[in-house]
């Protein structure tokens, strides 16, 4: 009874489009909020904030960028570890080269520079489509490991290859507590989520949109080709790249190029296609679908007093995705983001189903 | 129908969320908790089985016969890493504040992990065992605080390897115009011993090549052909699980002599030898402790261990080299827990205080002995400053069923091993600011 | 039924001389006629005579070995599809080319994807010129979902609607270009007598109100003759007429070709 | 010039090796246009069977065993993946067959274990050094690589003729021209997925006995999938002999690339210049050495 559009009047064309017309929407949306930014702080302990809610946020990013080149613009890409990767050394050799750099800075120029080399391994799409693009994107992840690998330079010739991050701070706040962390990862990908949500609800993620349903018909309504996908390359990697280095930076610490492998990849993907192909929400949804099994399958059978051995959880784990994969794709290719839209249709017609 | 079992599936997802965040863990208080970093699954598998099976079964051994270290006894959490870093890190995150006081020591042998740790473990208090791996420069306790790569780094086991291969020469003055070629994974693990190796080619004039070889490690083909092309005169292996075994059967496939091949010891076990047949007879590599289930420690294992029925490994593979390394690594944690308790009191300790007890260790050949470890493994001492100890390993060979020692205990040279990490430790400080700690005022 | 206010102007595109082939097949064979500004001009002819691939040299979308177009007076030969949009060419697909993933209202959107500006960043922020540009254009679709009666869609994704909706979904997304030439590819095929008549006063209205020239290709006879002004007609790739309904009707090489008399 | 030889053969025969994966996917998206990324992991899951096998049975039984494993396989994947994806864009079973590639990677090692196992069904492991008269110190290849390089030899003549051949093979091809042709052959679609997805199961196992003798029986032979892809963009995903042609130059391109060009660069650069190799090529000639060409319509 409370969920309910009834009532709710929108006036302007700027009402209709905004991202959550729903009154009750923006108040769940609001306390969401609310616990992330005080509630969770306040009241979670460390475990859940480092290994949870940071890793959480970060892979929420990464996916968006994913969902942002896969869901919206129809490029399938298995490189995305490998742009995070070019995030993550980018900021490592700017905050080291160039100390005086405010952190902010610092990402944004990450972000940039996974842009750059976004476009580079995009322009095979131009001719090139479907798992011919995929296969194209395992040469950039491919390429990029090794290049983090044996370029000594990137890792500014630490013997060893694994490189750590500098002490961190921005405008002389130190950011060394899991708390204040977890603050900065919040913030970063509350502004970019919200980014990302207008760039598809604006004028570059129709044309997006539309090479993804038919990319001849995009073209003759006058969106060139080349320029939409470069673009959904550049934006998609921008993210990883912001992405790859709070990965490095803010939860690992210290990494090296297996930080980024393939396999780095394929969870993303995995991410987005659960959680949902062109959305948003699904991007966080399917980050933490991906992050919970693992926990759950250690927890819940020891819960139960049946706990199972390492080997078979990590065997258990690998079917679960691979299933639950297959599943989606079957039942509900828009992911749990679909389920989710579904549930509050329900319940905005409850108690009266028809 | 399509439509109810979407709204199952969402309340069972939800019912796993509300379960994976609500659940408390259950710990007697009384009990010493260590988190075990393990990898059961993934390309690297065959070398963790064994080892963390080891480990567990001195746990249980401690347990089960001594009903504890002083009494105390030892609660402990196998986590699976597959190796990966991201894995290693939660793992380290969620079972460092578990038990009565926190995580005593964590040892999640793989390198990428410990480099991780080692930006976390000071912030936590929590002391990183890393024996015979780690950073090489870790062995310096004034800026690596919470590092202790026990019984040697990757250097000293470069520069063991290289003194046993001028032994074999006749000198380190023969080395002079010989051909050294280094085959090794392509991470952190493998370089680490790399900057030794060019420092010791420098010295003694031999022509050194590194050799690169990709995760996961099952493409050798044009390594080896070169080397059949090079023709060096010893080609040292540091690889890890499949890439051993492949190196020895690329070996035998453009017949470079095993005899000249020489492994760290974590390209020495039988699962590296086994797979390549007759091809690894001749194969050596450096071995941390002995081989066998004939110590006096392994009797007891199948005694209070395995009779009932709670081994972790099939009854064949107690003895197996990594195995071994195992119950080694599990007996210096115990040991530092045991000497630390001396301090604090049999109770269940804290990181730090665990710290204190590895930094005195100080396991004497009759400590050794008692313990039922004689001829597994050297004495050892720690140090403040000095975080390995002794830097001891002999060199084994495979004679195509069971390993052998073909030298004596060879110690690392301190002398040259010293000042290069020193140099290394104070660009780490350098570069994390770092004050390091000033070891002649700690007791 | 053409009789109204409007009056046809000069010439708006000249197809000179295009000869186009596929390997050995030819599609089209020296084909050469025009457009003149405001009028509605249909290409008819029988199977496989070659008017979509007509309409797919006009747009830019193939490229034909010889032959120029001349649109708006300037002549060229080998454009693709982007700049015939931009120049001001909309069309039709014979099927329905729609981006079945997204709503009516963001297909028509997709039409004014032309004359947005705001670049990537602007449009991250959605503040400012980025807001105000989305909302001039989304006013201008909203005339347009009025104009073909399908307000009641607006938010419905177009792969779960009916498909007389759709092909008045993609008229919606050619006219939001404001074109000046709009090509319709059988744009009543598939369709019952109803949506036939309200698919035929679309295309008056949109002719009649905002003086779009139309270039339509049509199998019912019955309603090429009633609306459109001047008719060319295609065979094996050739020009065999040209004129207005009444003119082609009488014509006895038309008679042969739809009647299947070998030459 | 012995040795540029030598690495030439070794690049040749590890590309046999490639071929006999790239084989599997051929196979499979010939007839259903499905890009089976399960590949890798099927020869994994065989050779796992295999192996495991053979600890309580005879070789000969024990492979017709996996052989039945993998036929059972491929009817549960028809059942369960692909009959409810029928008429879904080739991305979406794309992605669909990594979920399965995942799902027996598991499975396989929840059933058969994950240590290594020693694989030996008796295939020969001596170097032999040929062509001495030619060279100075003649040419060194491996039996065992010259054995694998036969067996692929006598696979791709075994599928030849049963893609020429028989009632089966000719309706496969029917099936790759055109779907509606391959009704009027009278056997149902489903069927001919089944087949060839047993046969590729088959070929994976084959392929697995191959992979498995050369580097003992455990997880990451899966990965040999990836070494695959390249292979078949440069040979054409729809061409048995491309697979070939594709796999013989992939390895000793990379070979020769790795020890002529990659001690410049530091080593390690074979991983990725097959991908790059395969890449140029696609931007040079999109449908592969001997793929069809695509056109598209309106």
């Amino acid at each position: 009874m409370l969920y309910r559009e009834a009532g709710q009047f929108k006036t302007t064309y700027g009402d209709d489009q905004a991202v959550f017309p729903i009154r009750q929407d923006r108040w769940g949306m609001a306390i969401i909020l609310a616990i992330a930014y005080v509630a969770l702080p306040w009241l979670a302990t460390d475990y859940f904030i480092t290994s949870i809610m940071i890793p959480f946020l970060i892979y929420a990013l990464a996916a968006i960028g994913l969902n942002l080149l896969t869901g919206y613009c129809g490029q399938v890409s298995l490189g995305t570890g490998g742009f995070m990767a070019v995030g993550a050394y980018a900021a490592y050799n700017l905050a080291i080269r160039v100390p005086e750099l405010n952190l902010i800075v610092i990402f944004i120029l990450a972000g940039g520079a996974a842009a750059m080399v976004g476009v580079v391994f995009g322009v095979p799409s131009l001719r090139i489509k479907g798992f011919y693009l995929a296969v194209a994107t395992l040469a950039a992840q491919f390429f990029l490991d090794w290049a983090f690998a044996r370029i000594k330079w990137f890792t500014n010739y630490t013997p060893s290859g694994s490189v750590a991050a500098p002490p961190l701070d921005i405008f002389g706040f130190a950011i060394n507590t899991p708390d204040r962390r977890y603050f900065l990862i919040l913030a970063i990908v509350t502004v970019m989520a919200l980014a990302a949500k207008n760039l598809v609800r604006g004028r570059v993620g129709r044309s997006w949109m539309a090479i993804r349903d038919m990319d001849i018909a995009a073209e003759i309504i006058g969106i060139r080709p080349l320029r939409a996908k470069l673009s959904a390359f550049a934006v998609s990697s921008f993210f990883a790249g912001v992405a790859g280095a709070l990965w490095a930076f803010l939860h690992l610490g210290a990494w090296e190029p297996l930080a980024f492998d393939i396999n780095r990849s394929f969870l993303l993907l995995f991410m987005v296609i659960i959680g949902g192909l062109g959305s948003i929400l699904g991007c966080f949804l399917g980050a933490a679908f991906i992050l919970m099994v693992p926990l759950a399958l250690n927890q819940i059978p020891t819960a139960l007093g049946m706990p199972l051995s390492t080997a078979m959880i990590s065997h258990l784990e690998f079917m679960i995705f691979g299933a639950m994969i297959v599943f989606f794709l079957i039942a509900e290719p828009h992911g749990l983001a679909r389920l989710w839209a579904l549930a509050k249709e329900k319940l905005r017609l409850w108690p009266f189903p028809h | 129908m399509r439509k109810h079992w979407r709204i199952a599936t969402l309340g069972v997802l939800g019912a796993a969320a509300m379960m994976v965040a609500g659940l408390g863990e259950a710990m007697a208080q009384n009990e010493q908790f260590m988190p075990r970093l393990t990898y059961r699954t993934g390309p690297y598998a065959p070398n963790g089985v064994p080892f963390a099976n080891g480990y567990a079964d001195y746990l249980n051994l401690i347990n089960e016969r001594d009903g504890g270290i002083n009494g105390v006894k030892v609660a402990f959490e196998e986590c699976e890493t597959g190796y990966d870093t991201a894995r290693g890190v939660e793992c380290y995150d969620r079972l460092k504040g578990k038990g009565a006081a926190g995580a005593a020591v964590v040892d999640p042998l793989s390198t990428g992990i410990t480099f991780a740790l080692t930006e976390k473990a000071p912030g936590d208090k929590i002391p990183l065992i890393t024996m015979g791996y780690g950073r090489s420069e870790s062995q310096d306790g004034s800026v690596f605080g919470w590092n202790f790569p026990l019984l040697g780094t990757y250097w000293a086991a470069a520069d063991i390897i290289m003194n046993y291969v001028a032994q074999k020469e006749g000198g380190y003055g023969k080395l002079k115009g010989k051909k050294i070629s280094l085959v090794y994974h392509d991470s952190p693990y493998g370089k680490e011993p790399i900057p030794l190796l060019e420092e010791l080619a420098k010295r003694h004039g031999f022509a050194f090549t590194a050799m690169p070889v990709t995760h996961p490690g099952v493409e050798q083909k044009a390594t080896w052909l070169q080397i059949r092309q090079n023709r060096p005169d010893y080609v040292l292996l540091w690889g890890w699980g499949v890439m051993n075994s492949t190196s020895i059967k690329e070996a035998a496939a453009v017949n470079y002599p095993r005899n000249k091949m020489i492994g760290v010891w974590w390209s020495g076990a039988e699962p590296d030898v086994t797979p390549a047949g007759d091809g690894s007879k001749g194969y050596l590599a450096a071995n941390l402790q002995a081989v066998g289930d004939q110590f006096s420690v392994h009797r007891d294992i199948y005694k209070s261990v395995y009779d009932k029925g709670k081994g972790a490994a099939k009854k064949e593979e107690v003895g197996q080299v990594l195995y071994n390394r195992g119950l080694v690594n599990a007996f210096l944690a115990t040991e530092a827990i045991r000497t630390a308790q001396a301090k604090f009191g049999n109770k269940p300790l804290n990181g730090e205080q665990v710290r204190w007890g590895i930094e005195h260790l100080d396991i004497t050949a009759a400590r050794i002995k008692e313990a039922g470890f004689e001829g597994l493994v050297y004495p050892i001492k720690l140090s403040c400053q000095d975080h390995m100890g002794s830097a001891r390993a002999r060199i084994q060979q495979w004679d195509g069923t069971k390993w052998s020692f073909v030298s004596d205990w060879i110690e690392a040279d301190r002398k040259l091993l010293d000042p290069m990490v020193a140099a290394a430790a104070k660009k780490y400080a350098e570069e994390k600011k770092i004050t390091p700690r000033d070891c002649s005022k700690e007791m | 039924m053409t009789a109204s206010g409007r009056k046809i102007g000069g010439t708006l595109l000249k197809v000179d001389n295009i000869s186009l082939s596929f390997g050995g097949v030819r599609a089209l064979n020296d084909v050469s006629f025009d457009i003149k500004a405001h009028e509605i001009r249909a290409i008819i002819g029988p199977n496989g005579a070659g008017k979509s691939s007509m309409l797919n040299v006009i747009n830019g979308f193939y490229h034909p070995q010889q032959g120029t177009i001349t649109f708006k007076d300037i002549a060229r030969t080998d454009i693709g599809p982007y700049d015939a949009a931009s120049r001001g060419i909309a069309r039709t697909f014979q099927n329905i080319a729609l981006f079945r993933g997204m709503s009516t209202l963001d297909n028509i959107m997709t039409g004014r994807l032309l004359k947005m500006k705001r670049n990537l960043f602007w449009q991250a922020l959605y503040f400012g010129p980025a807001r105000r540009e989305e909302m001039e254009h989304r006013a201008v679709v909203e005339r347009i979902i009025d104009f073909l009666e399908i307000q009641s869609i607006r938010k419905v994704p177009v792969g779960r609607l009916p498909y007389g909706l759709q092909k008045r979904v993609e008229l919606g997304r050619a006219l939001a270009m404001e074109p000046d030439l709009l090509l319709l590819d059988e744009p009543m095929a598939g369709m019952n007598v109803e949506e036939k008549e309200d698919m035929c006063r679309f295309i008056l209205d949109v002719n009649d109100e905002f003086g779009t020239t139309i270039a339509l290709i049509e199998h019912d006879m019955g309603v090429v003759m009633d609306i459109s002004d001047r008719v060319v007609v295609l065979d094996y790739g050739r020009k065999i007429a040209d004129g207005t309904p009444d003119e082609v009707r009488g014509n006895q090489a038309v008679i042969d070709a739809y009647l299947g008399v070998s030459h | 010039m012995g040795f540029f030889f030598e690495v030439l053969f070794g690049g040749f025969l590890a590309g046999v090796l490639y071929a006999l994966v790239a084989l599997g996917f051929v196979l499979i998206f010939k007839a259903s246009g499905v890009f089976n990324f399960a590949q890798g992991a099927m020869v994994l899951f065989a050779a796992l069977s295999l192996v495991r096998l053979m600890e309580w049975m005879p070789i000969p039984i024990a492979m017709l065993a996996s052989v039945a494993i993998m036929i059972v396989f491929a009817l549960v994947v028809e059942r369960l993946v692909l009959r409810p994806l029928v008429n879904q864009e080739g991305i979406i079973l794309f992605m669909a067959t990594i979920g399965v590639s995942y799902f027996i990677d598991g499975f396989g090692q929840t059933v058969w274990g994950s240590d290594v196992y020693k694989l030996d069904v008796g295939l020969p492991n001596e170097p032999v050094i040929i062509l001495e008269s030619l060279f100075e110190g003649g040419i060194l290849v491996n039996q065992f690589d010259l054995v694998a390089a036969v067996i692929a030899g006598l696979l791709v003549t075994v599928l030849a003729i049963f893609f020429q051949k028989t009632r089966i093979g000719r309706a496969l091809r029917a099936v790759a021209d055109d779907h509606q042709a391959a009704q009027s052959v009278g056997i149902p679609l489903r069927d001919i997925w089944v087949i060839v997805w047993s046969t590729s199961g088959i070929v994976a196992l084959v392929a697995g006995i191959v992979w498995g003798s050369a580097l003992g029986v455990q997880f990451s032979i899966s990965l040999v999938a990836l070494k695959a892809l390249p292979v078949l963009i440069l040979g054409g995903f729809t061409s048995v002999p491309g697979a070939i042609v594709g796999g013989l130059i992939i390895g000793a391109g990379e070979k020769l690339a790795e020890v002529y060009i990659g001690p410049t660069f530091g080593g390690g650069i074979e991983n990725w210049f097959a991908y790059m190799l395969a890449l140029l090529f696609l931007l040079v000639r999109p449908q592969g050495l001997f793929g069809e060409r695509i056109i598209e319509r309106v």
